[in-house]
């Protein structure tokens, strides 16, 4: 029996035949960025929990009140909450779900999922990484050994058990995941979208190369040259890239290596607010930060000048040695 | 009787499980008390012990007091000696470089088996939780220590979901589910120490801790329970346990 | 009559090969005169022109005097956009993100297949060529612009063995083998240029090169050649393709 | 039908469970370090054509006179001849096999192959990746989508070819290539074998995972520190690593990315040597530059001190701009 989620050979190569690939300047607003991303469409999100979440584009997503979405991520903290509350997405794709260890269980996820609203589709950390892995690589599926045994494979019949023909051994076949578009925040990047990731890069070179568009938020844009200085650092290659936003703490309130840890009052306060009234609270949340604010400055202002340079100075830190 | 108000079961829990780590090894820790008891372990007895997050960390000395929230977050790459991809990382463990899997745990079962994703029917759930995250990766491809709290909801004869696998159904079912490495090795929580039979692979009390009887054990777990034949009194805490420990987690985040 | 005194057949091999390439494509260029050809391109027309190098490569601007001796040395990174894994730009090309493979080659058949690994029968050669390297994973993935020397005994009706796929028997044989992307776009050689026939997928004369003649072609042609209804007649090259090229190759490596 | 070449999955275990993988240090001599690779194993060379090749490991080998080593490479140049030429291998994995694209055939490659005295089985480039990485991953194969319709796959039994069970589509499935040691030469590493590679990478992170055992040769030793200090610079960790040897120029005549590039007049003289004669020349060859020098540093003597200045000079060119 065929698998309709995976991409045939030939769609695959026809979608990307028609991009433009060319070394061309890519710069444009988050307002502009957003008009690759279309309701229904298949979005990967790029770094993982609160690290280099593409926060911004997210923020851009609900405030333009895109709808069923299928989002996928390696591991997912608010930014499941903000896509399911506000809409956006009604089906996530991941190994883990809640706002953070520190915090327990999220309601806003319980509620969308156990009241039917959403779905939460759970695959192995390893098997999300390996889906995206078979994507960027042009293969309908990657093996892997984990799984197998679980309810987590039994739950999954868009993965298939079979028994190797080289060893005879049990497998599980992971099916290729390539997004429509992806959403991928790093430190630096050139106006082509050459892209530098410092620290952990989680599945972003997978998931960049397996997408069919993608939209990468910057803390800053650097010059060509610079990156032709040192080309071995780069991780995404500008062909693979069809936006490129600068969004200086693109990543707020969540991580990003380097430049700023999680700013974890606001979680904490976003985390009390949502899971007392997962409905009115986050309701109120997305008011007051999402859709108020008249830009991303001003949703920063927001969270607070004191917050934001307690969360730099930190981030930083990691190079004091 | 051994003064148990010297520590909390949060501070036992870390300790012991720290207790069973050994130098030299290389260790996939989750974040709260793995990653508490790892870190404890490396300063106390075991500088050369590696520890690997799913971020996608080898080799991590995280600072006392800079704990990482998860482990996908910068704190968890302090002086660490690699930083890859977080597939790769697990990766890692297929390939069979990791000697032990280190996690927490929500509920487990009398075959090692965790459930960390549904309470209740999986299509219609009376709770659904966080998910495997890496748990599944790490419990199907290493041996695992596993530090949780005891209670009897948490210790239950079958678990509803079969998140991160011990030894499945008991017996040989693991090896035939595809998974011939790895298993389940000890079980740690603040009443007693853990191991498996060989043959049944029933989870069986190897020790308890001070001042809990079998009794105790029993009585917070939600199947019958099998004894080890010569069943060992676990040390208590040290003073210079507790101490590292405390020095390691001030703000008191996971203990 | 043209005056083919100005220029070797190597060089008008490398200009005519130029030609081929359009600014903004993004080229699988093997060394030699692939490399040579593809950076006059650069040089002349095409500044977006993104040369990637099976060494690991993406985006280079080779230096001209530097050309690299091979696509695995360092002078293939000068001034690179990104430098990455062998296996990782060649995978590149099997997602699809590359659009004309760029290759030499030693024996080609009517329908495009090319061999660089055997002459006589591959269980006992007569000559045991140095292999495919990427040959047959870039003519397999994309589409290919050939470079080469045109002898009868390197145009045969049938490679002695099918290194690097072009449409294998020719009509929908290759993407029934598996391949359903990609293709031989042209084949250069110092005599003429060469298409394939939408339907048969037999090579087919597109333009003569200045002074030669379609008996020139077809008498060092091993198979019998079909050509276009309306066969064009190469400009010829202007002296500053010439100056460019001798500028970018002064030590001719390749020239 | 199973195929004897891959690894089972519990040997592939069984044989890493039994390597020290504690944090360690293990510098030694190139002498020790051949220890680990004993005749008739599987060898895994690092680098590839005339760059970070692991010359001064191969040049102890041959000293020692091993015997019936099965190699496998990205692509073989001057190495391969050096193997076969010296009797140390009479079977070579790789993608293509001659001296150098400068220079046409390798009389020494065709007189072995054409004579049957040694096997050059042949892959395409990917195909080699893709069976390392498949070792390096702990699964036994992995599909792709080149190889298919050609000769060279008719010549290799050893992969499968199948019906995509997701779309139906033709693929092959390469298998898992696992060397019992990997010979990889580094810009600098550590004591304990955490290793960074500078510029083009090649095959080698995978090649050091699928491994059973890793020698690494290195252009200088650092300390664990700096190592620590950035630690996404790391490509190959520790834990693979089984030996450390600092071995300045170890790649000479061939290259060593940002260090020095190939020593092309010693090359020329070697090519002109063994393709006029592949039985004499080589013979010759092999004694005066590898049986008679007392060290590796009479080797680099004997190709001469200006010809490594200036190769040197060449190689740090790199980073002028």
């Amino acid at each position: 029996m065929l698998n309709a989620q995976v991409e045939p050979y030939q769609r695959l190569r026809e979608n990307l035949s028609q991009r433009d690939r060319s070394l061309r300047e890519k710069v444009m607003t988050l307002e502009e960025a957003a008009s690759f991303v279309q309701d229904g469409m298949k979005v990967g999100i790029g770094g993982s929990t609160m690290s280099r979440t593409p926060m911004a584009m997210i923020w851009e997503l609900v405030r333009q009140r895109r709808k069923n979405l299928s989002c996928s991520r390696a591991i997912t903290s608010t930014d499941g909450d903000i896509l399911f509350g506000s809409g956006v997405s009604d089906h996530i794709i991941t190994s883990w779900f809640a706002q953070g260890i520190l915090w327990g269980l999220s309601k806003v996820m319980r509620r969308h999922v156990e009241q039917g609203l959403a779905r939460y589709e759970e695959w192995s950390h390893m098997a999300v990484g390996m889906r995206f892995r078979a994507g960027g690589m042009g293969v309908p599926f990657l093996p892997i050994r984990s799984m197998l045994g679980s309810d987590v494979m039994d739950q999954r019949p868009e993965a298939k058990q079979i028994d190797c023909p080289f060893t005879g051994e049990k497998l599980l076949l992971v099916p290729a995941l390539n997004p429509d578009v992806a959403l991928i925040h790093v430190q630096r990047c050139d106006a082509y979208g050459n892209a530098q990731i410092d620290g952990l890069q989680f599945m972003d070179i997978d998931l960049a190369l397996a997408a069919n568009r993608v939209i990468l938020t910057t803390e800053r844009i650097v010059s060509n040259d610079q990156i032709r200085r040192a080309p071995d650092q780069t991780k995404i290659p500008f062909f693979c890239v069809d936006a490129v936003v600068e969004v200086p703490y693109g990543s707020a309130p969540h991580e990003c290596f380097g430049i700023y840890e999680p700013m974890l009052n606001h979680m904490e306060a976003y985390v009390a607010k949502v899971n007392s009234d997962p409905v009115e609270g986050m309701r109120e949340y997305l008011e007051r930060y999402f859709y108020e604010p008249k830009s991303w400055n001003e949703y920063l202002a927001l969270i607070g000048m004191e917050e934001v340079l307690d969360a730099s100075q930190k981030g930083r830190s990691i190079y004091n040695d | 009787m051994t003064d148990t108000t010297r520590y909390t079961a949060a501070e036992i829990l870390a300790i012991l499980s720290a207790r069973q780590l050994k130098d030299g090894q290389v260790v996939f820790a989750g974040v709260g008390t793995p990653l508490l008891a790892a870190t404890l372990a490396q300063r106390l007895r075991c500088p050369g012990l590696t520890i690997l997050f799913e971020g996608g960390v080898v080799g991590a000395f995280v600072e006392p007091g800079k704990l990482p929230p998860s482990t996908n977050d910068q704190r968890c790459t302090k002086r660490a000696n690699m930083v890859l991809g977080s597939a790769d990382v697990l990766l890692l463990l297929q390939r069979g470089y990791v000697d032990i899997g280190f996690m927490g745990g929500a509920q487990i079962d009398q075959f090692g088996n965790l459930n960390s994703s549904f309470i209740g029917d999986p299509a219609a759930p009376k709770t659904r939780l966080p998910g495997t995250g890496g748990g599944n990766d790490i419990s199907s491809l290493t041996n695992m220590i596993v530090a949780m709290k005891h209670e009897k909801r948490r210790f239950v004869e079958k678990v509803d979901f079969i998140t991160s696998p011990g030894f499945i159904r008991g017996g040989t079912s693991r090896a035939e589910s595809g998974l011939p490495a790895g298993g389940m090795f000890r079980v740690i929580t603040e009443l007693a120490i853990f191991g498996f039979d060989e043959k049944t692979r029933r989870m069986k009390v190897l020790a308890l801790n001070p001042g809990v009887s079998r009794e105790n054990v029993q009585d917070n777990t939600g199947f019958d329970l099998v004894f080890d034949e010569q069943i060992a009194i676990t040390e208590p805490p040290t003073e210079h346990e507790l101490e590292t420990l405390r020095s390691i987690d001030p703000e008191r985040m996971f203990i």
